[in-house]
């Protein structure tokens, strides 16, 4: 068919939002696991610093994508205001993220450097368990919201039937998920380096931890992608499209190459080779692990940008 | 009320083109193609000996239902009282979450204005003037029909009501107030 | 070759359901609701005083790409080298997928059979004889023109040709051989 | 709009199947879990039996659907077979699944009673534990395969845009699981029951193990349930009908009742008091995870019925 269109509006810099706004979103809910569950505060205040910088970068790529980037407020108090708009509630889920995320930071027992440390140390909460761990479990909620919402920002729309799919806001928090807890691990292998000999393994278990969870996450954004894949096989014309174009079309390269193959089948490989030689009683390295973080990010990053590349549009069916 | 609607025969379209020159003219649009607010795509159908030319003017639909105002956050995207649907080129930040939601492809950026832009059915400069769209004034053939879709005497009421004149995707459920008639000249020898 | 296709003119349809009955005796189909090769559902648009009614007469669309061919596991459902979708009943276990898959809700379950049943086009008793489908030869007001699309001088070829007549759910893609003619005849003072 | 069509065609014996099929399907991959990971070979064997019966009742129930059972065969024999079906793809699945299923269960190591212990004890793969893994690994991609296909069938049919959608399948793979990890916890208690009290405590372990499964299976299902729905509200029509239908309309006692609160939430607040209670220090009874699968069953079946009374489709779009 030759009236097919492909959008080409969105592209890079909303595809670098979408993608650290779920790998944020994502990574504050593991560091509240950590933070509530595993009393492990050094690491959980550093991951949710962390999330929290990533979301703000995504934010500022947002805006950057913006005509008119000055008059972002608009969207909080424009006075013909559209509360439906994914847009405001996008922005507004981002803004409870990153308020719960501060309030959340601030208030873990930590030794913050010299000066910081006495300012936060100043704020009435600082310290409090059950206000820490409530405002934990608002910023991971607020954060599982933040990268839901990347999917449902795209899959609302009813332009390219390939987007307008359930499967796309739940493949988008698979892979929130998935980065979010390859980039704790990150975190935690930086911190680990710089710990203590005898505070080692503590930081080689979590590694092990995340690595595992990064597995199974990886398995099941591999179903979701063979699952939305094939069912579009079989239509609309304009899906098909979509699926000619990441399976062997233009974006083939990017999508079997870059998002299947290095960014998730690598990974999990790699991951898998690490628990199995841990379960073959071996105290294996974090380095596979390492790797497959650094894999999953950058596929996590393209994913995004070849979703927003294969959404195809028919504007008229040919009457005969 | 009113509501302004269009219908375009595309038996008589020629494919001159003059539809965009004069919205172009009459709108100051930006001199760059997809930066337009109608343009005229061909189209060919069918395999030799059995071929099918056809162009399908397009413009914004100005949807009953529209999804770019659905998507808008700060209300810059609107249907007026009218029913045609406009920019707040003030209120716009420019997201372009409008432009990929348009099932039409009828929005484009306009760099000078910071804003997007869109077919207006040149509402503020004609229509409410009392003149019609420029598109319609230019059209050589005769194939663009413009008027009030809620007035039964008026010529898109009649070709819209008889069945004649069709939406473009419908299944998308966005009840365009453009319409078309598919129903094609043929040469001879067809 | 041929390629058996049918217009539907619903300006002529005047919904007496003589097609319904010509088609009932022909292919002694059930005599049950629901259990019919064609049925004429009348459908009612707009609020008074701008109210329009229509009969929709549907059959079988004998889809060039047929979905209920496609889901079909012992090949039970196929198309003709005519282009005419039919049941081989005796290969037909009736788990009746294809009635499930039928975005046009043209087939049925035969209790009698055992299998599932559909339009036919009369393929075997008649057009295979040279005559016209029961449906066709029974309408009162000519609404129905069956004919061969592969046929440049067949009326069918030109009213699909001419733009006029266009298939249902032409978004599905599964490129139907029935099409419509959507303008319908207005009473007086519409 | 008035020319909306609902399906009813396929009622409630192909729900039943698309139930049994998922339920065996997710019990075997569990068995295969206890059985060679575990070596657990008696609650392995006796869930993988279980499994294949629950499938074989399912293809049974497909069989009475049919208008001429006895012409089933042609389904693998027709002279005109349609490899491309889903019902010959299926068929397929469902032999193989049972072939391998009773190779794997044959060749477990365990006590059979007397008679059929003497028949498969001369079988040459009987207790070879390569052959019974491999087996093992076998049965469970059929049986993933199965309950993966239970969803296809009914996710590949354009008829209705409420079915044509990446996340039916994925919605009824982690049903499946769900169905199948309670399956296994039921006979799980039943062996339990009747052990020695020496062993119980294994029993009580593993129902803690399957609950809190089954507890992350629901929130999956959750997830997918909530972007399934709301996403269609955006959409199409028929889809949007479809919604309609389950969530306020006449299927909405079945599905939001029956469904989403008997049938998850319930059970999830169960297992998750359950675990919550056990992490606190108790040796709760499994009398809550065994409420709560009893629940996640009839909601299974029932999901499978509503997805199927739900589809939704338009023969023709008004011309004006």
């Amino acid at each position: 068919m030759m009236n097919l269109l492909i959008q080409h509006i969105w592209g890079v810099y909303i595809a670098i939002y979408l993608f650290l706004g779920g790998m944020g979103g994502g990574g504050m809910v593991v560091s509240y696991y950590f933070c509530c569950r595993r009393n492990d505060n050094k690491l959980a205040v550093i991951s949710a610093i962390t999330s929290l910088i990533i979301v703000i970068i995504g934010v500022l790529f947002l805006m950057l994508d913006l005509e008119k980037p000055e008059k972002f407020y608009l969207v909080f108090v424009s006075p013909h205001l559209n509360p439906h708009s994914m847009i405001f509630i996008g922005s507004s889920i981002l803004t409870s993220f990153i308020t719960f995320g501060l309030l959340f930071v601030t208030a873990i027992e930590f030794k913050w450097p010299s000066f910081l440390g006495k300012i936060i140390s100043l704020l009435p909460w600082y310290g409090n368990r059950s206000f820490t761990s409530a405002m934990g479990i608002l910023a991971s909620i607020a954060g599982f919201l933040t990268a839901f919402y990347t999917g449902v920002l795209i899959g609302v729309l009813k332009s390219a039937p390939f987007w307008h799919t359930p499967a796309l806001p739940l493949l988008f928090v698979a892979s929130a998920f998935s980065t979010g807890v390859v980039g704790v691990l990150l975190v935690n292998e930086t911190i680990g380096i710089m710990a203590p000999k005898s505070e080692r393994h503590k930081y080689q278990e979590y590694c092990s931890i995340l690595g595992e969870w990064d597995a199974i996450l990886i398995s099941i954004e591999l179903l979701i992608i063979f699952t939305y894949i094939f069912l579009f096989t079989y239509g609309p014309e304009e899906a098909e499209a979509s699926v000619y174009l990441l399976t062997t079309g233009s974006l083939a390269p990017w999508f079997m190459g870059g998002v299947v193959t290095m960014g998730l089948a690598i990974p999990f490989l790699l991951e898998y080779w690490h628990i199995f030689s841990e379960s073959r009683g071996g105290k294996p390295s974090c380095a596979l692990p390492i790797i497959a973080a650094i894999l999953v990010i950058i596929g996590g990053l393209i994913l995004r940008y070849v979703v927003l590349s294969s959404g195809v549009m028919t504007i008229f069916l040919p009457p005969s | 009320m009113t509501k302004y609607g269009m219908v375009i025969d595309l038996g008589s379209c020629l494919g001159c083109g003059a539809c965009i020159a004069a919205c172009d003219f009459e709108n100051q649009t930006p001199w760059e193609e997809g930066k337009r607010r109608t343009h005229v795509p061909e189209f060919i159908f069918g395999e030799y000996p059995n071929v099918e030319r056809l162009f399908v003017p397009r413009l914004c639909m100005h949807c009953e239902d529209p999804p770019c105002v659905a998507v808008c956050p700060t209300g810059a995207s609107y249907k007026n009282e009218d029913g045609v649907v406009l920019v707040r080129y003030d209120m716009c930040i420019g997201c372009k979450y409008c432009v990929v939601a348009c099932p039409y492809n009828a929005r484009y950026v306009d760099e000078r204005k910071h804003a997007i832009d869109k077919c207006t059915f040149c509402y503020n400069n004609r229509v409410s003037q009392g003149r019609e769209p420029a598109c319609v004034e230019s059209c050589v053939g005769g194939a663009r029909i413009f008027g009030d879709l809620e007035d039964p005497n008026s010529e898109v009421y009649k070709l819209i009501h008889s069945g004649e004149a069709v939406p473009l995707r419908a299944d998308l459920g966005t009840h365009p107030k453009v319409r078309y008639i598919f129903r094609r000249k043929k040469r001879e020898g067809d």
